[in-house]
């Protein structure tokens, strides 16, 4: 989920970059050196998932995952979703630098929120499990989509419009991601407990 | 699947400093990102167009890659007019169309592709080795230069594994369609993936270890301030100021 | 031979990774039912591995024609119809298992083939019964080891019951034991095969006509060449290979 | 051998991944210095990557002593100190090498070692040249081939001049020319080293005592074994092994 460069207005950009640099700090203390073999090596597999595209009816939509980092990486979120976006810049320029900020935290910050609010759940009773694993799919990519709706809406009144847009557009996608997700952590839970963080 | 088509070259804007062209893209994209008015954005539509063609860079590609970007800001010029009220450029029936509208889509596109273009043209010219390193001469953080470095390097390893899991279920006949079985099936390649990823991380750190890693990750970049890169950036900030002032002239 | 007909035909292939190497060079190849058993063997990054991922239409030619059961394929369309009648083994079982238990993996390809999620269950069960497995049902895959891994990899190909398999080095990296049940369910199934391997007694005992490759082409060799090895070295007894 | 200092000496060592299964079991294991060469050759799965570990302290047995050049190692600090001392070459090129650039990686160790970057470059290069890849340097490590990053590893271990080197499956997978660097830069060096390798002609070439391993316990086989292949199949003339 990208805001492209040249559509938001300057506190918005402003502000964006200043939470991420605080999120992203916050991330890297926590991140001893040996987490950051982890952190950045599972930032590559995350982008390289974000390539896929799953078929939706007649199209298909990419994943953005951004559930499963924030289980996986806690507040490591924050650095290595703006390393994979800057990556992301630099190969397809899909985001440049100016929005690079704003991107961070529409994608890093619901990370964060639904780590505290589902990891504990993860570990609880298969139904718990599935159930709080597809919320946080869900809902990681239904708060992303209302920050981009904000970050549009505080840039200018009128785009109102676009804004509910885009959230209503992003329904389908909190679907699939929902599934997706509940499907990864079921499949880690299963195979590798010890990478989801608690 | 993933390629760095700009990276290599030989061209005036290739051989600037990195620090000095990281420091004038940033200065120029956030520039221009400020402005409002027509004229300013199409001096820096221009000024980002000379320096692709400065860079030497493929145009084609270039062209593509804007396309794509151009996909997102249609959206804009479909819905703006529509909505973003002001003075009423034409009725067609119950729909207005507004000017503000049409306005506002046509500002949006003239600063995205400039901002992009200045993006290409500076930094997607040089690898990302090189941008890490600069980076970490802009005094950011060690341990976020060595993230940097760590993803980047991996990504290449990592898509090969991914392609390597897409073939195995093709051959067993899998064929994407809107089922659960299908997204199953992609959680299960991302949990795979992922999988993989984090033990090759446990090994990699290892052998970190093995060399003697404690912690402090060691630069060897070395850069040489050349003199092309002194006039680069008197020309870049001399645009910059051209904008800026070009902005407060017709403001409002 | 006449009375054969050829179900995998490769003609004049041309392929190569990047632009300054070529890997194969106007290839030709034919193979035909009826118990067709060939073995491929031939130094490594000969191409052998290459050519049954442009059997399978997992890379494409430069040029050439391939013609699989009669059809010309062209078309990620055309060999995603005909991928679950040829089986391929991959050479890496790590590639080739992405469940997370072993019976999902055996099922995967026959519910991909439109069966029910019954008729997949029942179908792999007898596959994993087949080939000894019948405790590793819930076993997580990524937790075997490697012999246990190859032998689920091809359980996750015989649940699709191809018509003609094609295995890349089924053998490599697997103790004697793993490597006898291998070759005893190769000589228990009726079905033409193509194997590559590095093993001249494996491929004598299981194929009726060895291949090799050289400079991108394939070169059917039938002569016999008698040749002694006469060494001594310490651990002998130790499997061991020679360069 | 009295005369000879053991500078590894693993006396007792147990050693399981998880509960059920032990890999190491009562492991006992001297290695000298002054150019003791030993090579190791043992089925697949029998423990060799994971002793080569443990010696270097990313695994802990869970019972049993390691003395390295005369010191007893408990902590994690003690084998930080005899890290760069020993070279190990990783199984798989890909986890070694990490940084984006050959000459960044080569120099890394020497980094840490606290040497000034202009040492570090000036040693790296000289260990570049001396494994004939002075032109690599710039390189970017990823797009490397499969040889070429396995050279490039055995840089990155040489420039931290190491006392031992550990090197585990150093041929695998490479082309015979750069076997023959490999084996070439071998017995250039004045070393100490441990192979692991399945190849017992490359052993026989490179190491003077050859050991294997099993039940969890290292064998030293003295006894010299002659053995008589003698066979006649099609394409003895393409290399092959036997089982
Ligand atoms: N994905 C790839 N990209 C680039 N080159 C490749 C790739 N895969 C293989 N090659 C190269 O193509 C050549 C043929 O490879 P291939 O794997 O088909 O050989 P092979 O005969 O199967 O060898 P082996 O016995 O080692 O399995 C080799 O030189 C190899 O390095
Ligand atoms: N990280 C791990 N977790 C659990 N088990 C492991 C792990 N690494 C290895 N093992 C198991 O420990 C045993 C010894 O493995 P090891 O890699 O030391 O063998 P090896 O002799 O090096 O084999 P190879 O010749 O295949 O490299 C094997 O049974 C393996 O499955
Ligand atoms: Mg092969
Ligand atoms: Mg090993």
């Amino acid at each position: 989920m990208h805001i492209s460069e040249g559509i938001l207005s300057g506190p918005v950009l402003f502000s964006g970059a200043a939470l991420a640099a605080a999120g992203t700090a916050a991330g890297l203390k926590q991140l001893d050196y040996d987490r950051i073999a982890q952190t950045g090596i599972l930032s590559a597999a995350f982008f390289v998932a974000s390539l896929i595209h799953v078929p939706l009816g007649p199209t298909s939509v990419h994943l953005i995952l951004n559930g499963v980092v924030g289980l996986l990486l806690g507040w490591g979120a924050f650095p290595a979703i703006l390393v994979a976006l800057l990556l992301q810049a630099l190969f397809f320029q899909f985001g440049g630098l100016t929005t690079l900020g704003v991107n961070t935290v529409v994608m890093a910050l619901p990370a964060v929120i639904c780590y505290y609010l589902f990891s504990p759940f993860i570990n609880k009773n298969q139904t718990i499990a599935i159930i709080s694993a597809y919320a946080c799919g869900f809902f990681c990519v239904f708060l992303s989509a209302l920050l981009v709706g904000a970050a549009l809406m505080f840039t200018e009144k009128n785009f109102f419009e676009i804004s509910t847009m885009v959230v209503a557009a992003h329904l389908p996608v909190m679907i699939i991601e929902g599934f997706i997700t509940m499907f990864c952590i079921l499949f880690l839970k299963k195979v590798k407990p010890s990478m989801i963080v608690h | 699947m993933i390629e760095e088509p700009f990276a290599s070259g030989n061209s005036i804007i290739h051989r600037i400093d990195p620090r000095f062209r990281v420091a004038a893209a940033i200065l120029y994209s956030f520039t221009v990102a400020l402005c409002y008015q027509f004229q300013p954005l199409i001096v820096a539509l221009a000024v980002a167009l000379l320096s692709v063609i400065f860079s030497g860079v493929g145009l084609k590609t270039v062209f593509k890659r804007l396309i794509v970007v151009n996909g997102f800001i249609l959206l804009f010029w479909i819905v703006l007019p529509l909505t973003y009220k002001g003075k009423i450029l034409y009725s067609l029936g119950p729909v207005d169309i507004y000017l503000a509208g049409i306005v506002f889509a046509a500002k949006i596109t003239l600063k995205s592709n400039a901002i992009l273009l200045i993006l290409i043209s500076l930094i997607a010219t040089m690898t990302f080795a090189t941008l890490g390193h600069t980076l970490s001469r802009f005094k950011m953080p060690d341990k976020l230069v060595f993230l940097l470095m760590i993803t980047y390097r991996y990504i290449f390893v990592i898509a090969q594994e991914y392609q390597k899991i897409i073939r195995s279920i093709k051959i067993r006949g899998f064929k994407p369609k809107t089922t659960l079985h299908t997204y199953k099936t992609f959680a299960y390649v991302v949990g795979m993936l992922l999988i993989k990823a984090s033990e090759r991380a446990d090994r990699v750190y290892n052998a970190m270890r093995c060399r003697g890693f404690t912690g402090k990750y060691n630069s060897l970049s070395d850069f040489q301030i050349n003199i092309q890169s002194f006039i680069f950036i008197l020309i870049m900030t001399g645009f910059t100021i051209g904008i800026i002032l070009l902005e407060i002239q017709y403001h409002g | 031979m006449d009375n054969r007909q050829p179900i995998i035909k490769l003609s004049g292939i041309n392929f190569s990774y990047s632009a300054d190497s070529s890997v194969l060079n106007n290839l030709d190849f034919t193979f035909y039912d009826n118990k067709d058993r060939v073995g491929f063997m031939a130094p490594n990054g000969s191409g052998k591995t290459t050519l049954f991922h442009l059997i399978m239409g997992l890379l494409r030619p430069d040029s050439g024609t391939i013609e699989i059961f009669g059809k010309t394929m062209q078309t990620e369309k055309d060999f995603a119809q005909i991928r679950h009648r040829i089986g391929l083994l991959f050479q890496d079982a790590d590639d080739q298992l992405f469940c997370p238990t072993v019976l999902e993996d055996v099922a995967f390809g026959p519910l991909n083939m439109g069966k029910s999620k019954k008729e997949a269950i029942d179908i792999s069960r007898r596959t994993l019964n087949f080939l000894g497995l019948s405790d590793f049902e819930n076993r997580i895959t990524f937790k075997l080891s490697g012999g246990e891994k190859k032998l689920v990899s091809l359980a996750t190909i015989l649940s699709m019951e191809p018509e003609i398999l094609l295995l890349d080095e089924p053998l490599t990296g697997l103790d004697t034991k793993t490597q006898s049940i291998i070759i005893d369910v190769l000589s228990k199934m009726n079905m033409s095969y193509i194997i590559i391997s590095h093993d001249i007694e494996f491929l004598k005992t299981t194929t009726n006509r060895i291949c090799s490759m050289k400079h991108g082409k394939i070169i059917v060799d039938d002569e016999v060449y008698v040749h002694h090895h006469d060494h001594a070295h310490t651990l002998g007894n130790v499997p061991h290979k020679h360069r």
